[in-house]
């Protein structure tokens, strides 16, 4: 068992025939995961690698079954695929694409939560569940160990350290997702821990922040009101100046608000363990769960 | 990207929102005529940086006409601006806001950003304006409204109306709130803004005015705005910042030693974290992203080669698309050009880790590779204080 | 009892210092409407023969409790009154205005329908309950008497034609309502025949269609399937020449489609008594009741 | 109000949208030079009149540059042209457009209309154009793809583009089909049209092309386009229903010799078909409104009074707000100022009864006042007939 995806989950890609979604499917099926098709407009009836490519969602789903969409469309059209993927019936979208404009995703997200379906980014490495060989995203997939730790994180690389860590130390992982580094996206900490509450294969959560918004202090009153399974956390950014985007277009204090500082001490107060040496959340996350 | 206020009320201008009387000066002459043509009883002269708090750190000045218009402007145009906002070394003036003063029976706060949470467009509003929305949120949080604006169907007329009306009882006051309210929001959605605001928004006897504005735009929606780069002050960035921006990198500058080449932006800032915990202190943030290429690497490294307060590098690559090699490859050819030599600590993993380290090694370069991150980042601290 | 609105339904009425909003107003006050108030920016505190003034529909509904609006505002503005209403949380919209392009209609009618409310019209006579003294409309309240017989039109003088017959036959209505002559209106002849189906007072519907759009067949085939008390039809149109738009914006015969004969033959084919001469309605009425 | 097939290609083309090269002609001579300058094999001329079924009619002509150009557009220009959708009296032909004749590979239909049930902008197409949507519906439904648009949303990028790529799976045919599909939607939306149909949409050879055009704009939306009225062509209406609607009283001619003043449109209908339920027959559809002025209904009466097809007038009016005086007035003002004589059976409920019969009574024209709605409709026709 594993949240958001599973071996059942049919995925497509959108954008197949770029060089990313390209590269990208292929690593994701040499994973295990189950690539039933793709969608780049005119190109249908070519295939990626024995992976059939569609000119619109809906026909790849209507041929697929496919559930679950990876999407590398670039920033200045991404709206649109989100949208199309929902109207096909698309369960879960993965949106990769960095740089969104947020007034777009604001827009396709609302159309995603309307139509009552998921979507973890824009501008995530995506999910991978590794005791399921299912990955949907850019993550490598090797430094994954299949286990019962809960990941859920706003970075990218960042993530892949503190799952390489995991690993090292032995502690496998049931889902490890980013939900994106912009100020707004789709999945929220609070969604994945609710799934990851009733995941009875989930026995711990890390929860890895960053500065900006208040996505972590909320996460942290979630936890002390309604969460039941320990808690780890590791916050990036305490030495990050006020008004400067580090990186993330969601990384950034604004107004005193949204600092590192703050977020720890909110979770600190929520019962969460929070880390302050990364190096060290891998060697604490296998004592807790002793 | 942020604009200045001058040009801010430019964008306020063309959507019919009446602002005070005046011009932009760029001399302490200039700033004189400007002032005598307003036959204005007193005129302010607002200096035009990227910073709030202008005001307590000496940027704004009130004079009657009898006062030494062209000395002031003078001084202030010769100023950085120190203030709250803009870290020691300050911001250059780049120009100088000359206007008349009006009489204020109202102050207003109005502003529009995009909510995280909700995902929707937010506009606030208080009836008591001319502090920052910060301080009102903590000294009077009952006199703030929020109006959060449906994705799909904009800002309504209605929403727009009921705002205006619960910042004034006054038809014709409320009357142009409800225009002024509309062109801030028509703004914010227009440019793809972060942020948008007025204040003060005053009320001035039967008239309301523009007396403040910010507007600052999102650089993910620059590019449907390319008529906004001629309003790009280059002067109020730091230059090695603009160059990474070029370079596709993300760059910024911080007040330590130890400079920091990293993938990801999060673990860049958790490397400062790290940096930070063993006692050192960054001289910058940067992240080459998740797929750079050789030549991105080697303008990364070549801005920390150029900074002279780098007393020691850190490499800290997490490789997942970016493999190893091009990452040696990248590092190598900088130093090449450049017949530097700093001590650098790489810690790398991920892909074609050995032909990364092997061309590490072959390059006889000062390349120290470190396994360990917790070990490396303790040994970039010991060089860095030792250097 | 009755359909839609009763004794304790709280009406304002947007756009209540217009002419034909003071007028209105007056008149269903008079009729024994509980007008609770009316909206018009910039008037607030203001009262109209004792009716309480205000700027926002949501002020008003804060202050009155509001839930069912009359709306009196030019057509070139109709729309956001409408959202508005509905954002203020106003139950049941009753939109007069008649000329509202109806792509703004389609527009206010979408956000009515997804948050769950109801709006009859526009260009509608409104709705009248005569045994509950509420009438929300500008239909002559004198025409009517209190009974069981419930009345759906798309019309409004031919509505009020056809109640006089009845109620000169002796037939009291439980509630009548225009659907509105637009094209795209909010309550349709299927919507009201549900609610008159679970309307203990109901006994018999009498429904006045028209030309245009396929309104009629579609409350027919719903009638035959679904509905278990007497309906009588009266259809206006059988004259009007194709192409043509008869009065109303929706009273228009397309491309063959729409016709008189068509909706007739369904109904007929439905078992509703259709009638063809105009003045026989309230007796075929009151000889069906016996 | 009906657009004529050159203005719907002009906006079309705006929109860059491909049509035929051509010009609209407005004399025989024009014609000759238009068909001349096109340098193309074979020309077709088009009669512009407001209604289909023209090249049934004889409204079209495809002639090689041998043929008698000028004589055939002389032929075309002089007629009235009578269609199945015209009636018998026809419409006078405005102008010719004079086009290129291209070669056809593909009859594609596209039609964007409001739903009325789902309230929603909808577009279809088939790849089977050339015949009206009707016909296509009977003959072949499982080629006609519908597109619902999202009210707030707008049509998506996605959605034109499926909806190409079901009418062609050649992907540069698919992707101008994209955009025209786009336009039209625009072109719908932006003019508050009740149709937008390019019927056929051809593809000739790589190209896509609208070879026929038909735009309808709803007249409660005719007020946010003010430019539209350059385009009204006055000659393809009736006069009299013209003249009518600048008096805000909806009239529709129709063939018979009872004159009809009613309020309101459902009521109004209803009278016509109980007129021809006793067998006569009106002469028009007349909605004075529900609430008619004096002035108005005296406008409408005067029409009647200038048509001299009609024998006796009926007066069918339940007064709501229109009160049984105010209509008296109004009616004896047309006659006193004509000074006519024609038989009136006047059936009127409402407010103000009794005054309005005393006007009536007193004012000694021929109007006969009947209580019973039947017995007024018989009344009327055997008045008619006895006439």
């Amino acid at each position: 068992m594993a949240i958001l995806i599973d071996r059942t989950s049919r995925v497509i890609c959108q954008g197949i025939t770029g060089k990313n979604g390209t590269f990208h499917s292929l690593a994701c099926k040499e994973y295990g995961t189950n690539m039933v098709g793709g969608v780049t407009p005119g190109k249908e009836g070519a295939t990626v690698d024995g992976i059939p490519v569609f000119n619109t969602v809906w026909k790849a789903v209507q041929e697929t079954g496919a559930d679950v969409s990876l999407i590398f469309i670039p920033a200045a059209h991404a709206k649109d695929p989100i949208l199309e993927a929902v109207d096909a019936g698309i369960r879960l979208i993965v949106c990769i694409t960095e740089g969104i404009p947020p007034l777009d995703t604001a827009q396709a997200l609302h159309v995603v939560r309307q139509e009552g379906r998921l979507m973890v980014g824009p501008n995530t490495p995506g999910v991978i569940s590794p005791p399921e060989k299912c990955k949907v995203g850019i993550m490598p997939g090797y430094i994954h160990k299949p286990g019962h730790v809960g990941v859920i994180s706003r970075s990218g690389t960042l993530t892949y350290e503190v799952v390489d860590q995991l690993t090292r130390n032995g502690v496998g992982q049931s889902t490890c997702l980013g939900l994106g580094g912009d100020p707004v996206v789709g999945l929220s900490f609070i969604d994945c821990l609710k799934m990851f509450r009733d995941d009875p294969e989930t026995e711990l959560v890390v929860l890895i922040g960053e500065i900006g918004g208040s996505a972590e202090e909320q996460a942290a009153q979630f936890i002390k009101a309604e969460f039941n399974k320990p808690v780890a956390a590791y916050i990036a950014g305490r030495l990050a100046p006020p008004g400067k985007r580090m990186g993330h277009a969601g990384a950034i204090i604004d107004g005193g608000s949204g600092t590192a500082q703050g977020k720890i001490e909110a979770l600190t107060d929520a019962g969460v363990t929070v880390i302050e040496n990364l190096t060290q959340v891998g060697s604490v996350v296998r004592e807790m769960l002793k | 990207m942020n604009l200045h206020e001058y040009q801010a009320k430019e964008l306020l201008a063309q959507k019919k929102v009446a602002i005070p009387r005046g011009s932009v000066c760029y001399d302490p002459l200039e700033a004189l005529i400007a002032a005598r043509q307003l036959k204005s009883e007193k005129v302010v002269l607002k200096a035009q940086v990227h910073s709030g708090g202008r005001g307590k750190a000496g940027g704004v000045a009130v004079l009657s006409l009898d006062d030494d218009v062209r000395g002031k402007a003078a001084e202030i145009l010769g100023k950085r601006l120190v203030t709250n906002q803009t870290g020691p070394q300050g911001k250059p003036v780049s120009a100088l806001l000359v206007e008349e003063v009006v009489p204020i029976d109202q102050e207003i706060y109005l502003g529009v950003i995009l909510d995280r949470g909700s995902g929707r467009v937010t506009i606030m509003a208080s009836p008591e304006g001319g502090m920052e929305i910060e301080t009102l949120a903590k000294e009077a949080p009952d006199k703030i409204f929020t109006v959060p604006v449906h994705p799909l169907t904009g800002l309504t007329a209605y929403q727009a109306r009921g705002l205006a009306y619960s910042l004034s009882s006054n038809k014709g006051i409320a009357s142009q709130l409800t225009h002024v309210i509309t062109a801030l929001y028509q703004i914010f959605v227009g440019y793809d803004c972060t942020l948008a605001e007025i204040n003060p928004l005053i009320v001035s006897r039967d008239k309301v005015l523009a007396l403040d504005a910010k507007v600052n735009v999102d650089d993910n929606g620059l590019f449907r705005h390319p008529e906004m780069e001629r309003w790009r002050d280059r002067s109020q960035e730091d230059p090695v910042e603009l160059a990474a921006r070029k370079d596709e990198l993300s760059y910024i500058k911080l007040d330590g030693n130890i400079g920091c080449i990293v993938n990801g932006a999060g673990l860049a800032m958790a490397t400062l974290d790290l940096i930070s915990l063993h006692g050192g202190s960054p001289a910058n943030f940067l992240d080459v992203g998740g797929g750079a290429s050789e030549q991105g690497v080697a303008d990364a490294m070549n801005i920390l080669l150029d900074d002279n307060r780098v007393r020691v590098v850190f490499i800290n690559i997490f490789g997942g698309i970016l493999r190893c090699d091009v990452l040696a490859r990248g590092v190598i050819k900088a130093f090449r050009g450049r017949g530097v030599e700093l001590p650098v600590i790489a810690r790398i993993e991920g892909t074609n880790l050995e032909e990364g380290h092997k061309l590490f090694r072959e390059s006889g370069l000062p390349i120290d590779m470190v396994s360990s991150l917790d070990e490396a980042a303790k040994r970039v601290v010991e060089r860095a204080q030792s250097a």
